[in-house]
């Protein structure tokens, strides 16, 4: 991957060239990435079930490359964030060995696919219960500002539907009285699994719900690559600047089923067709080129290099093996003299 | 015709609601898609208005269906995962278990808890909850075994006048089949004797009752006669039909999908060895799974969870005893 | 008590003397009660702790007179709802029997003081657990919703405090979404326990945050009958009319500790005599009497009414029998044919 | 001097506070106000900064805390009471107790519960919950039973690297003095016998140590002996200790003010009964609270919970076998 240097000043210049090139080989890779995911999901070779975030990738590379790892940024995404896990600096074999059950994975198959993470490099391994990862990320910043840490930035992505979960209510307002540099992204893709908007929510747009926790808000065109950038960019900036929580809210819409299982028979065509409907990865490729800062033939070529290491992180991570329950330590607790010898799932037996 | 265990929920709801304009259903994506399993398909377009999609809010969806006892209302809510269900823990165990005792209103909700592990589920789609209900007075927690009480308990849980935590295996959705839906069957609070035998009892329940009869017909063929007791209901437990069994086997082992602490497997260890001591030839053993979250690749889950081979191997032991 | 016939119009005409002398005099008499079961409670006499609403009962009556019982309205009061709950149609010695532990009070001795309601009579016997009430009041509306009622207003109440947790959230959104005639009234005064409003939310108003949900809020001063009347009217008029859940703030402060074992120390001089910190039963009876609608001689009467009347109750509660185990049921379940023999406190034995 | 269980709980946190600057406290009230039931007095005074009011939010209480962990904060946790607690479970049992199997980090927090019945405390404000966190992997529970407990378990519950539930027993806060704080003590994971003898053991913890006390007492009048073990520690349970105690004694009564389905008594029966199965010369029994809500009324309140008197009943039905 180009690695290019977006992350220097404190203010990405969005509107420049290798920012934005840089942030459509993010989602570029995270959409063939997925599809391959997705087709061997469909061949019986994946553990567990596998959620895209097609139709996202603008939205998530954008809050992703708004933060910086390397200056202890914290970044918990979700379970569409795949762009946005690899813009902030996930290696592409942990995801695909996460998918293809390699003991070698992050989370050495004991958790699976969405649910990976690193802690120990900001990323949160995120748990189902939506909304409850929310108040983990705030827990960093409180733990950093304990640490005497400063400028640190902590994203944290949800979707709509999370958005109706009392975690969520919990955590921003925690978040808005301790005034946590967090920025809270939620991609509002018009659908909680099959469940419509306003059967989710009754106000016209979720970013209404900042003013209500005393935050800024900000609401963006979640398939448009360069409002995203711009957006985050700033929004982040008023977090490291001091300004409490920022709410940013896209508008995008889910370009694929909840999961691979599911074929989304439920979003109306008027919807497909709708403002919202647009992908986002054409939408910047179609920029990129608009604007002279690449032509056809180079995103081709990019294309194609993404490819191969897609197929080489696959056979990689398919290559290694699965965990061996007799390798297990089967041990929940880190205080081994405390940990029970239920092993045998019974005690002392 | 044949019919899963899955349908028999389907088919059950649809009934109650057929029956009883009172019965409601409420619960993410139950609606026009028909619930993430399909357990409520069909049913929103057959009763306009009474099958409702609820928003990510697992608390004010209990607290909801409390409120709307009052009016006369028999709500079945579905948790998408039994996991997600502790987000209403404290609906269901200090709203809806304790407003009967409080009040002398009686609170008939039935909440769906799609329960238990399958491959890849991990560590928060594959959790076995009813012990911890079980431990809340007020509750009743049903899990049943079979399709044909997958069917009529779910329809006595609605009809029942206090709050029923449902736990349905998701494992035997699809696996299980039965050829028709139950006329008649044992009523809640009877345990069923899956299998008839002679010299030890496993007491299990959801869908380790399965894996038990497995381990039964394998050591069958070492000439052993495993009785296994189905307890079909974790609250109540039928008590008398477990010692009924151990007084004929003298054995007992108990075998729980659950985290090993306490639980199911433990209560019923301690009504057998207080109320039938003298019953037992040999000390009780209990299986469950491992003290671990539940593990996300197929071969850990295999391994953390009881299954035919373990159960069988546990059975070797106490009969060698 | 007068029941003034202030219930008969959809509309209640605030302004007139026969009303705002009915709620006065509930308000009396909540605060004589209250006063009088505090010192009970330092007597040792009470059962469990003493919550009072003074200060609150401007704001308390409000909402409950805007609520009509008999055609079906349903209330769902909090731990200061003592005047509110009086004015709703609690007879008085339920009241008293609850805080005495009379066998005869509502909840039997089950459950004790603020706890007490009458599920038939649709007021809710709020839990401990705050915010988990808001779900109960709207889902009996939307049972009767089912049920073919018409016209009818939920009131729940709750403080500032309350709005902090993850039930409110949901439960408001929930109303929102089904577009509930729900009224929710918050008692904004300025602590919960001992933390004051900085530390529990981060809006200017705890009224901004209706917009979020797509609800109708109003603010208004709590210590003002006036004014308190004339906005849950208003309130409860749009809910009925079918305008969705209504999000009524009252700004005030509590004037007394969090509970009766609590100085409330910590309470400034400040915000005593801030805007918000004078005695909304002081403020009545003046305007009582400025517009002409009273005497202080009237007023002096109905106080030693009033005494009497709570002095009565109290002396009827004190001499009835507490709770006899032996003759409890000590069952948890409706259906006596599950109840398990756990009586001994141990099955089977 | 003489010090109260609670005056202990508020010296562990002062001395950790003190002794190690990535402790901080935070819950509702904590701050200068010292906390509901003064368990964190001075403390905001003395450490500023690091004693923090919460709002009332326990699930973003608790999540909050997970992530501090991972900052190297340790975080002690108070729950106004363990009743409320409903609200942060699922933050405490799938966030916080998940982390360290899933991830290999360990998640050192530290989550007090003030638990169990008092006087007029009602159905929400007397849940003993320790055996609803028992049940799930990767916590551990402790249950102190006296002053020396109180500081020392506090103490090292804050400093070991698992999320452990601390419950401390609101009965217990003025009732129970020492004369001074131990430099030493028993370390979590070991049982106590808090009183030898040999005709029968009662195992219990926290309150319920002391009503077993006084019921052996009683039974000292009538010519028995009784052996109490203070389990300290719900989880882990120290079986080593009560296994040695049941050999000496042949007889075993599990006391818990818990309610009665499962929870601390069954566990601690089923390991009896299956390894120590040949030392039992009578069935073991169990008591616990009825299976109600706790009810508000003093009156009923003493007949809902074990006592003294139910105790010592008890023994003289075990010792009569
Ligand atoms: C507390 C909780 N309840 C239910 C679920 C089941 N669930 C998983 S994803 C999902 C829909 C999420 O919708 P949204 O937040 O809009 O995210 P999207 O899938 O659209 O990206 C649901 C209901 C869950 N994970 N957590
Ligand atoms: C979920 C929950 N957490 C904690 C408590 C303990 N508690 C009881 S009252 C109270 C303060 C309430 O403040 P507020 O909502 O402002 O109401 P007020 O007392 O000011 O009327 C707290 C923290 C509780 N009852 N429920
Ligand atoms: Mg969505
Ligand atoms: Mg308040």
């Amino acid at each position: 991957m180009a690695e290019a240097n977006i992350k220097e000043g404190k203010e990405p210049l969005c509107e420049s060239g290798s920012h934005y090139q840089a942030a459509f080989r993010y989602m570029l890779l995270a959409r063939i990435f997925e599809e391959r995911t997705a087709s061997l999901y469909r061949a019986g070779k994946v553990v567990g079930g596998v959620f895209m975030g097609k139709g996202q990738e603008a939205f998530s590379v954008g809050l992703a490359l708004a933060l910086d790892q390397s200056r202890g940024d914290v970044y918990g995404p979700l379970i569409r964030d795949q762009a946005g896990r690899l813009a902030f600096g996930e290696a592409l074999i942990d995801a695909a060995r996460t998918y293809l059950g390699s003991v070698e994975g992050p989370m050495r198959a004991r958790d699976g696919n969405v649910h990976r993470g690193d802690i120990l490099k900001g990323m949160i391994p995120m748990i189902s219960h939506l909304g409850s990862h929310i108040s983990v990320v705030s827990g960093r910043l409180i733990g950093k500002r304990f640490r005497g840490q400063k400028d640190i930035v902590g994203g944290v992505c949800l979707g709509d539907g999370a958005t109706s979960t009392g975690a969520f209510h919990e955590a921003l307002n925690q978040a808005a009285i301790e005034k946590l540099p967090l920025v809270i992204a939620v991609a509002d893709n018009q659908f909680a699994y099959s469940t419509p908007s306003e059967r989710q929510f009754a106000c016209a747009d979720l970013v209404d719900r900042a003013i209500g926790y005393g935050i800024e808000g900000h609401s963006v065109d979640g398939t448009d690559l360069s409002l995203c950038l711009e957006t985050f960019a700033k929004a982040t900036a008023r977090a490291r600047a001091g300004h409490g929580p920022q709410l940013v809210v896209g508008h995008l819409l889910r370009l694929c089923g909840h999961g691979e299982h599911d074929d989304a028979a439920y979003i109306s065509e008027e919807k497909k067709q709708g403002a919202f409907g647009r992908d986002c990865i054409e939408v910047a490729r179609q920029h990129l080129i608009d604007s002279g800062w690449s032509t056809s033939d180079e995103i081709e070529q990019w294309t194609s290099e993404i490819q191969q290491q897609v197929e080489e992180a696959t056979l990689c991570a398919q290559r290694e093996s699965g965990p061996d329950p007799f390798q297990e330590t089967w041990q929940a607790l880190a205080t081994t003299r405390l940990a029970e010898g239920l092993i045998e799932g019974s005690p002392g037996q | 015709m044949s019919i899963t265990y899955l349908e028999a929920i389907q088919a059950a709801q649809d009934r109650a609601l057929g029956e009883d304009d009172s019965v409601y259903i409420y619960g993410q994506d139950v609606g026009s898609f028909g619930g993430a399993f399909k357990a409520t398909k069909n049913l929103a377009a057959k009763y306009p208005g009474r099958v409702i999609d609820a928003p990510i809010s697992e608390d004010a969806m209990v607290g909801s269906a409390v409120g709307a006892t009052a009016e006369g209302m028999r709500p079945v809510l579905e948790m998408q995962f039994a996991d997600f269900s502790t987000i209403a823990i404290n609906q269901i165990c200090n709203q809806a278990a304790t407003q009967f005792w409080r009040t002398g209103i009686p609170c008939p909700i039935t909440v769906r808890l799609p329960s238990g592990g399958t491959e890849g589920g991990g560590p928060f789609h594959s959790q076995s909850m009813e012990a911890i209900y079980a431990q809340y007075p007020g509750l009743i927690v049903l899990t049943p075994a079979t399709v044909e009480d997958a069917y009529s308990m779910l329809l006595e849980a609605i009809a029942i006048d206090d709050p029923v935590v449902f736990c349905e295996h998701k494992y035997l959705y699809y696996h299980l089949k039965a050829d028709q839906l139950p006329d008649q069957n044992l009523p809640v609070g009877k345990a069923r004797i899956a299998r008839a035998g002679k010299h030890a009892t496993v007491v299990t329940y959801s869908a380790m009752v399965h894996e038990a009869l497995r381990a039964a017909d394998e050591l069958a063929e070492e000439g052993w006669d495993i009785e296994i007791v189905d307890l079909r209901s974790v609250k109540p437990i039928d008590t008398d039909t477990i010692l009924a069994s151990v007084a004929r086997t003298g054995r007992l082992l108990c075998v729980s999908e659950a985290f090993p602490w306490g639980g199911v497997n433990a209560e019923v260890i301690s009504r057998v060895t207080s109320e039938g001591f003298h019953l037992l030839d040999a000390p009780p053993k209990r299986l469950n799974a491992k003290d671990t979250p539940i593990p996300f690749h197929p071969d850990l889950w295999k391994t953390h969870r009881p299954a035919s081979q373990s159960i069988a191997a546990s059975l070797r032991d106490l009969l060698r005893y």
